[in-house]
């Protein structure tokens, strides 16, 4: 079985924008991005938008190769984490099929 | 600029013999008793209490969104039959002042908010800019219960009140936005120059994009329109059922409300907790604007012809603050803007304030102005 | 304490000339039809037919829980309501006995379910408090039912029961959870020494301020508070759109229920092949329990003056179990109870029962006792 | 086989002089617009407009699920109130013949489908088999829209065609795909020895089972059937206001409609794009497809006894494309189908072709066939 | 604490199969699964069935040992990779009460 | 780009228990938590409380350094192991800002 060695890049943070970060993934080189609703506290969520009745946090998955994985990681701590309460992190993961998501 | 309304209010206001006699204030509480006293304010208390006391209730957040589209279509829809009616009778004759003075009122409310936020408040220019988007446009469903206020005491409003508030909607989260963008941008490049990055390109247009084009003005308007075409183009007996579904007084849009401000009370409730946070001057702004703002919508609304239900569902909505179009629009547009001030001061005051005492008030302002 | 319901019951019964008459249970076999083909069980039997069949109806968790909310707003609502017309013409006169006596009844069948599933079933501590706490409470969609049925057979119940649902959901579950908790304690602190860990602390508390401030309980009582102070103090024109929104004999309480059974149906079904699995006791348990507290909550209805109609629905929400309220209180307070137990006699057995034959059983028997 | 069913319509058609008149062809429009201009194809309009210009309008799907399960429960029950007293008064004397038709038609219907977009359309197996699975179904929201076109036209169409849309739903599903699995089996075949692999099994059993027990006919026929037993058992009072609840002529059916159609233009909207990407054949086949079939109903519809508006109903629903039931089924059986031309064709071409001009065809050519 | 060491294998794609493959991951010797509804879009997502108003994508993960894991990535990768829009990857995980997930 | 060595710890389990959990895991070190909600089976599934319409199972994540990563596991597996449906693991992840999660 042939897998490939990949990150997996997840961004949790305030729904208002994370569908512009799924959108910059796809710019930077990600192939995907897989989207969830969420329910999160941190330890800015004070400043979340409660939108009400809207879902207040999203989580976005990137799985990329490492450069395209830097990329995501420092535009979003360029772009969100002064002012939006925006997580992220990154893990080692082994993909099937893995080539097509190496170059977009 | 804050001048200017009461330059225009100069000379037409009946002398004040005591601001508020001994009788109007036993008229207003009676009113207020009238108002309080029915389910659609006491559903919202329910849910304050359930929050306080960290009790159950639960309304799914589908059931909520779903009530709210209803509630929209509803308005718009009802909104374009009675606006066909009036238009076959009079033409554009009785709304075009009202519609403009509307419009008036969307570009004034905004500065008079940024203007009191920025200057007697302290508070910072984004979150002057944010929070007055808030209050330069309105709320939905304020407007609601203020027709359905009207409504009961046998004084409807006249027909074509959910124009106005479709033509409120837009122009004030536009103008404290532009206001705020324009006004930070120095701030905001000097501080990034400061830590050596790009500056972040300003999403105002697609903010303000979003806002004309948002759900509600999309439902409103593109209902308004469907009732205004389907009243002139369909038997009534074919119209009957669609009439029957969306009417605002009919029992469906009542006991959606219900539901709705039941779900505002669980929100509202949870907010009590930041009231302290906020402090008192957000406090007192959160019931002093609406009722400068109501007292213009009121007054500017008796001058263009509104009748007395007008006048009052006009300084409702001119009162109200936008909790659902303007904090995604802020948020994007001023981030540096803390969401909690302008959420809370909408949707924990200004709001409970409006439903419980702010539409009798401006019931009575409309009376006392003369308005019948 | 078992013997105890029996000594209340003597020498009031009229003699029992063979059990049942052939010509009583030709009335019952004609009651249950007339019960059986209407929408409301047919829909549980379509929900039941379709899981078993692997069928493909899906109903969207959020509008379950939407018609929950809903029905319990409109019964709380119309039960307020119509508390109030009662209240103006007799003051508390006729309420305070039923009240009493549901608030008996909701003592004493925990008990008598505790001490039959224990020393009769022999089941757990743990397993026999839990299953007590489910039957303890009520369920308040077969109060639904049983309101439509006496509605259907023009003997409509007096008009505070809904009061008396609100009074009979919670002390139940507080009493089984006390007992269970109160005599699991020992073994629990001996399985903990035993394994070195230190006893986990108690959520009794808890769980049970989540039960009395639960959604039942905050929906329920808090409409009807506003069914009765907006019946006093609103003029009837204006209170009509609310009352035909929530009517509990209008279209849309009948039609909710309708879509409610069916999604009761597909939950029941699919707990039915758990009925091996909890084994013949259990579905003795589930069937006979309620036809002995229905029986308790008929006959101590008529002594408290309650109407045919009204024995029949005391009768129902007696005889009934909890599935909402009770299930996570039991859960979070005696973990060691297997839960498919508990659910599976509520929701697959004595629900069903009660919906297709319990009620008009309860309705024979407030006749037979004389109840008119 | 496609020269089948001209056979059938040989010799009775009345002459065609220019195949369409003039007076005719303002007949035409004038329907058209009577239909247009309606709140339900308004409602599909807006929702296009919102998508194509980016508009914020968003639908829970849980309320646009809810609305489904609603309209498909309303269909049922009161096609099946109607049928009691259809039976009650006829037996099955006027039923068989349209029931029998409604059968052939579901056979005869995915075959021609299939053809055309093999033979003439050049398409693949799998996606012509794909694209007759949908065209070979039904689309209970067409019924629905027809149904409401009729009865506004004051020509409502006979008691049973609830009956009929269950018995279209399955029959053109499953010929569609065991022809598509049958004629693609051996390339499978081939396939996958090329690549080594064992073949994949075929999962038509299951598949076929699940259109048969899916949502729309497990509720439509379920539904029909408790609303033709409770209209014989139950008095008319009980009744009404479960009759009043599903009503297909009430508030409630209408107000439904609007948004699901609503939620229809904001999805159908989105797949316009892919137009281009199906090119020009398949919006041809999804345009002159439908007013083939729907010639086939409504002439069939009138031999077999239908009135005016049945033929016209039996017409929109033989003219439409199923896009809930068959997408699922044909993504597991038949894999290497694209389901984008399917969609989009069912979607965003034969389902507004049908509402805006369709449905007004069909009762056009059935006047002119002689249907009363 | 014991921890054991064990595959996290994470399966993202079309609704409409993966209820399927949770259930052959049981077969293949997983003890459990958890699945949730996600939004997703990937190299074919074109592809994707967009059933009205149905979710559209979902996340499958299973907590198991290496040869199931890659019994699963196997069978997913062969059944499903050529004609529906699924991705699949593994990553490293230490499992609490970890016994239980070995031999299901 | 500074990425930190965190651990992701996540439980997956009873709805009725997760607020409870989350909750615990802040008192315990972590800076915040994130919820979904998830649909699953597992061995002991049968013992599930399944409240009619109520979400089964939801999943709870906590970015939280190595000794807050063994407090949780250890308080979880304590507490709900015996009599609650749950699942513990833990994975290496690295956070961008993670300097924020260490000391809560
Ligand atoms: N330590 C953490 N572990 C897991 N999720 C977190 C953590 N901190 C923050 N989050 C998530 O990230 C969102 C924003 O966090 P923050 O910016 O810290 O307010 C929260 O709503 C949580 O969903
Ligand atoms: N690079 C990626 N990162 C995260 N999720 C992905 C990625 N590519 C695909 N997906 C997910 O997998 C699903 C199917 O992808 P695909 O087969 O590439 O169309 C998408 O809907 C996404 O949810
Ligand atoms: N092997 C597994 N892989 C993924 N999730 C699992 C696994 N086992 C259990 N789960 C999840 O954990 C929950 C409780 O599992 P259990 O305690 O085994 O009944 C299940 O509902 C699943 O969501
Ligand atoms: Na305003
Ligand atoms: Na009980
Ligand atoms: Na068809």
């Amino acid at each position: 079985m042939q897998l490939y060695a990949l990150k997996l890049v997840t961004v949790v943070g305030e729904t208002v924008v994370m569908e512009d970060i799924a959108k910059e993934g796809l710019k930077l080189g990600a192939s995907g991005y897989t989207l969830s609703e969420v329910v999160g506290q941190g330890s800015r969520s004070a400043r979340n938008v409660i939108v009400t009745g809207a879902s207040r946090t999203t989580k976005c998955e990137f799985v990329v190769p490492t450069d395209v994985a830097e990329k995501i990681l420092t535009y979003v701590s360029h772009t969100y984490f002064e002012h939006y309460a925006v997580i992220a992190w990154v893990a080692d993961v082994h993909v099937m099929r893995g080539a097509a998501y190496v170059a977009g | 600029m804050t001048t200017m309304p009461c330059l225009v209010l100069a000379g037409h206001i009946p002398a004040l013999p005591a601001v508020v006699s001994a009788e109007q204030l036993s008229r207003i509480l009676q009113s207020l008793e009238r108002n309080l006293l029915t389910p659609i304010p006491l559903c919202f208390l329910l849910g304050i209490i359930c929050t306080r006391i960290h009790g159950g209730i639960k309304i799914p957040k589908e059931l909520y969104l779903s009530i709210a589209i209803f509630l929209l279509m509803s308005i718009g829809f009802i909104g374009g039959h009675e606006l066909a009616h009036e238009y076959q009778m009079h033409g554009v004759a009785t709304i075009w002042k009202p519609a403009l003075v509307t419009l008036f009122l969307g570009c004034v409310t905004p500065i008079t908010s940024f203007l009191v936020l920025r200057y007697l408040g302290g508070l910072s220019v984004a979150d002057s800019a944010g929070i007055a988007a808030h209050y330069g446009s309105t709320s939905a469903v304020t407007y609601a219960v203020a027709n359905s206020f009207v409504e009961q005491t046998q004084h409807p409003a006249n027909s074509f009140l959910p124009t106005l508030v479709t033509i409120l909607e837009c122009p004030g989260i536009a103008i404290a936005l532009v206001l705020g963008a324009a006004l930070s941008a120095r701030e905001r490049a000097a501080r990034a120059a400061a830590v050596g990055q790009p500056v972040r390109e300003s999403k105002l247009g697609e903010a303000l994009y979003e806002v004309v084009t948002g759900q509600s003005i999309m439902l409103m308007a593109g209902l308004l329109v469907i009732g205004f075409v389907s009243t002139l183009f369909m038997d009534p007996k074919g119209f009957q059922p669609f009439f029957d579904f969306f009417q605002s007084k009919g029992m469906l849009f009542r006991g959606c409300l219900c539901i709705f401000l039941l779900e505002m009370g669980l929100v509202a409730g949870e907010r009590l907790s930041d009231l302290v946070r906020v402090g008192p001057f957000l406090v007192a702004f959160g019931i002093l604007m609406p009722l400068l703002h109501g007292f213009f919508g009121v007054y500017l609304g008796h001058l263009a012809g509104l009748n007395l239900g007008g006048c009052t569902v006009l300084g409702a909505i001119v009162a109200s603050a936008s909790y659902i179009a303007a904090p995604p629009a802020v948020r994007l547009t001023l981030p540096e803007a803390n969401p909690t001030l302008s959420i809370t001061a909408a949707l924990a005051i200004t709001f409970p304030f409006n439903i419980a005492f702010g539409i009798p008030i401006y019931f009575e302002m409309a009376k006392w102005i003369g308005a019948v």
